[in-house]
């Protein structure tokens, strides 16, 4: 199972067994933002405190959901908490390079889509590298990404309120 | 080689038939076991379709020219096929959509509009597909309807102990005839007599079914029935909706367009009667000719053999997965094969339905995990995924072995 | 044999790979003239079907395993080819449909249910098709809408004389891009400037269009294109939608089922993103991948040369069949080949389009006669049917120097 | 030619060159009836006045069509006028038995329609003879039958009113 053992880091099955951050908060204060991948059935809900600093004072994950998609989301606890808004979206943007190259080769065409150029791709992504080989299973990568599509949202979310 | 099995039911000859079987994945042969989401399809279906484009090729109903009457006839002698292998009455009463999907959209975006109003109750069963919920949701919320449930028991089966209650006053009862993820048969003559005697129609949803199981729709007693080709050897692109000839005759069409009018003027249009009336645009044709072939093909197989086959073959799954796994497996649905379809939904003990799959996949075991279209029951059976194998005729112990086989290495993986 | 006409376009060579038309019917070469109903296809279309079937199919979008990995890659690689070839800015624009009229019904079941109120003006023209014209008429029943029609000269062209009264506070104008009667190529340019304009959307039938010449939806600037695949070399059951990114986001599904939600509850759903959100159950897999392939070999030949082969067999024809019928013909359309696509409808004096078919089957030329699916144009010709030839890629001088003869032989056989 | 002079025969291109009882009667008192052949575009209008014995007096067809509904719907005005509804009505039978034996045909597959049985079927059709070579072609019976089925329309609609 070479293959697998690509997909399957042991940094990935650890975070899956024991993962981090798991849980709520209570919402209000909290935000709460549920994310579905519709092709699996995988929910997941980002709980998320952020101060008036724009600074992400705490998170949890609550949820169902893969090996890759529950570990993804428990790095991703574990990376943003204490960051700001603006270093978790430069991280999103690391972390979404990272995967999306490879998500342009779906269909084995890459013409129209193209792929997302960012000045901060090249950001270190620590424990987060160890996911890399789920771009070698594009079905994956949808999983991978979702918690860090669903924090997007809710960092939206709390924007527009914010503005408003 | 178990391929023929005690009823001489030849496998291995069925398999010949289909190529895309015979395939290796990474050195291993290709177990296919999603056919609940589609099945394969034998050379026959492929041949009659190309046979179609190949010689008798143009767009039916308005030629007057040989090739047009040719494909004409291919196309209408489809829809005698569907009809004769459901029982209908008359080819009149079989409309060809693209898939199930749209048929079940047909039913309550026409008989559902005409007939419903605010207030009125649809009674849909837990262990619906999506395809049998979501339209009905979308004309319950523009109508303000009133959706009931009949509940599910832990084994899968429909708890009918409070149907007349659920039933009382109700327009419509839409309901599977097989669940496709705990392989259910659902109690179809109590569900349609309850319902007829309550003043409600039934629609029933026998994607799962037809494929597997000889069918009557006049029998059934049934108002409306749908179904899909692809499920049943047949192409993409084609699905069926049956509905007795007095409904098809008083609802109003719903895709407007070429081939389903008698009269257009600029103030409006005459529609034409069924089946025409719901058949908007040029047809799926070929589509509907490749359906044809593949009834032929099931005839020959004969779908008894067929459905005892498959019973066997759940029987033997059952007892060799519960052996090999014991604890470590959840398998859904009924115990009793005969109370089921082919379809086995499976929770292995700290494993993702995802993950299984994955790991199924390097064994070469196709198999789907998901919330297979239906999230209510996954909520009712508090789980966001199972892991589903699927049978038919192609299938046989071999297949269940390696499925057991890989379900061990993937539970052994993951318990490292 | 002329089969390589001045520019060099081979089409004896493209002859080779439609096998159905190397046929006889007895004892005659098969003329086939009739793609504006719907066209033949190369072998190469046949090939990738086969080819998904044989080696690479499952149901796409929720598989793990690798064939349903491929057959979601060829799925989706179809809807970026359809994509490139149409210009869109993203796949993401891109909806597959069963056919164009499915396309049409989504647009105004769709977008109209949500935008227009009663009393709310639509504009369609006198050239539409029934598919762009029964399903705003159902929807003006259920709104009280009210159509306007742009009127057309008796040589095919749109009168666009009062076209700022007509679509004065109308919301939307649907209209095509080619006559599937006259051939007529509407003036898109202005139609699309003056509906922006007046603050109407604009959604384009581009069904003969598409086919026949290369196609820029975003320079054309409309708001909803819609054509069909079996009239450009592809199968049967996939047509497609071409929607702007924001009108696709903004817009409520239009069929419910599997595939297009993101959650499903007891309570109710929510829809996924487009493409998704149209795309519920099942979709016409292997039809979008013949698609593909049918526009990999259109743009091997190139839409440019395509569409010079086919104005300059157009200009042909009108030559060839006004020298051998002289004042017994009456063409309808546009006088000018480069105004309009390789349609000709003719009347032939004292002999019915049905009779004229009739006769020309016996000399194994395929046309269609009848109202073609545009009886308010009709109406307005003062007929009940015309005779409809019509070219593509495949056909050449041979063919029409066969329709010239064979029309004559109509008229003499009547006149004894 | 050989297989169309049995479809055109003399006397079918002669009742369209020269149709009987072509125009409109004042409606009402007569029925007027129109008929759509979907396929095509052919419309037929029958104009039909029936007395108080259930005697058609007079008939008379508009529309527009080919040689083969148009000398249909000629040949059965001349049939049928001055005959009673019943009367029509077992000619009717006896014209649609000629060409459905054929109907069945199509597709190949005879086993789900059954052939219409009428005791009526073997009623003398005089000069609508002539129209038993459209059963060779298949797609033309409908063009042949437009005429009757609008008829037929006709007289159910009159024995409804006449009923109520
Ligand atoms: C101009 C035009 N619009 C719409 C249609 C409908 O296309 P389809 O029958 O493939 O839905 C056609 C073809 O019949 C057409 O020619
Ligand atoms: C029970 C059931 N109903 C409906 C459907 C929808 O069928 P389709 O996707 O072919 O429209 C399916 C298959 O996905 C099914 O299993």
């Amino acid at each position: 199972m070479s293959g697998l053992e690509d997909l399957y880091r042991e940094i990935i099955l650890d975070h899956y067994r024991s993962p981090r951050n798991k849980g709520e908060l209570p919402a209000p204060p909290a935000r709460r933002t549920e994310g579905f991948n519709p092709l699996c059935g995988d929910e997941i809900v980002v709980f998320v405190n952020v101060d008036d600093n724009d600074t992400v004072t705490d998170i949890k994950i609550g949820g169902q959901g893969c090996s890759i998609s529950q570990a993804s989301a428990s790095m991703m606890s574990a990376a943003v908490k204490g960051k700001t808004l603006t270093e978790v979206e430069e991280l999103t943007n690391s972390f979404k390079t990272m995967m999306s190259i490879h998500e342009t080769d779906i269909g084995g065409d890459d013409s129209v889509t193209s792929v997302e150029s960012s000045a901060t791709r090249d950001l270190p992504l620590g424990d987060l590298e160890a996911l890399r080989g789920v771009v070698k299973f594009p079905v994956r990568i949808k999983c991978a990404t979702l918690g860090w599509n669903t924090l997007t949202q809710a960092i939206d979310e709390q924007r527009n309120d914010t503005a408003q | 080689m178990t391929s023929s099995d005690s009823t001489g039911f030849d496998v291995a000859k069925i398999r010949k038939d289909f190529p895309i079987l015979d395939q290796t994945q990474a050195g291993r042969r290709l177990v296919f076991l999603d056919s609940a989401a589609s099945s394969q399809r034998p050379q026959q279906v492929l041949d009659a379709m190309d046979n179609a484009y190949l010689t008798s090729y143009a767009n039916v109903h308005r030629g007057v020219y040989q090739l047009a009457e040719r494909a004409t006839n291919l196309y209408e002698g489809a829809r005698k096929r569907v009809a004769g292998f459901i029982g209908a009455s008359s080819p009149d009463e079989v409309v060809f959509t693209k898939n199930a999907t749209e048929a079940l959209n047909l039913v309550v975006g026409s008989w559902g509009r005409a007939n419903l109003k605010p207030g009125d109750a649809v009674v849909l069963s837990m262990l619906e597909h999506h395809a049998n919920i979501v339209p009905w949701q979308m004309l319950a919320a523009e109508r303000e309807l009133e959706i009931r449930w009949i509940p599910v028991h832990d084994d899968g089966r429909l708890d009918l102990s409070e149907l007349d209650r659920l039933l009382d006053g109700a327009k419509a009862l839409s309901v599977t005839a097989m669940s496709n993820v705990t392989g259910t048969l659902t109690q179809l003559d109590q569900l349609v007599s309850a319902a007829h005697a309550a003043g409600a129609i039934v629609v029933v949803d026998a994607c799962q079914s037809v494929p597997h199981m000889s069918t009557n729709v006049t029998a059934m007693g049934a108002d409306f029935v749908v179904f899909s080709g692809h499920k049943m050897l047949g192409p993409t692109g084609i699905g069926v909706l049956w509905g007795r000839a007095e409904h098809l005759a008083a609802m109003p069409p719903f895709l407007g367009g070429g081939g389903m009018i008698l009269n257009v003027t600029t103030e409006g249009f005459t529609p034409d009667v069924a089946p025409a009336k719901f058949e908007a645009g040029t047809p799926p044709i070929v589509e509907a000719i490749g359906l044809g072939a593949a009834i032929d093909y099931l005839e020959s197989i004969g779908m008894d053999a067929i459905r005892q086959h498959e019973v066997e073959l759940t029987a033997y799954a059952l007892r060799k997965l519960t052996a090999d796994l014991g604890s470590s497996i959840r398998i859904f649905g009924p115990a009793e094969p005969h109370e089921r379809g082919g379809v086995l939904s499976i929770e292995l003990e700290n494993v993702h339905a995802h993950d299984v799959s994955q790991i199924l996949d390097e064994h070469a075991v196709c198999i789907r995990p998901g919330h297979h279209c239906a999230k209510p029951l996954m909520r009712h059976f508090g789980v966001a995924a199972t892991a589903r194998a699927s049978f038919y005729l192609y299938n046989d112990r071999d297949d269940v072995d390696a499925l057991a086989e890989s379900l061990v290495a993937a539970r052994d993986f993951f318990a490292i």
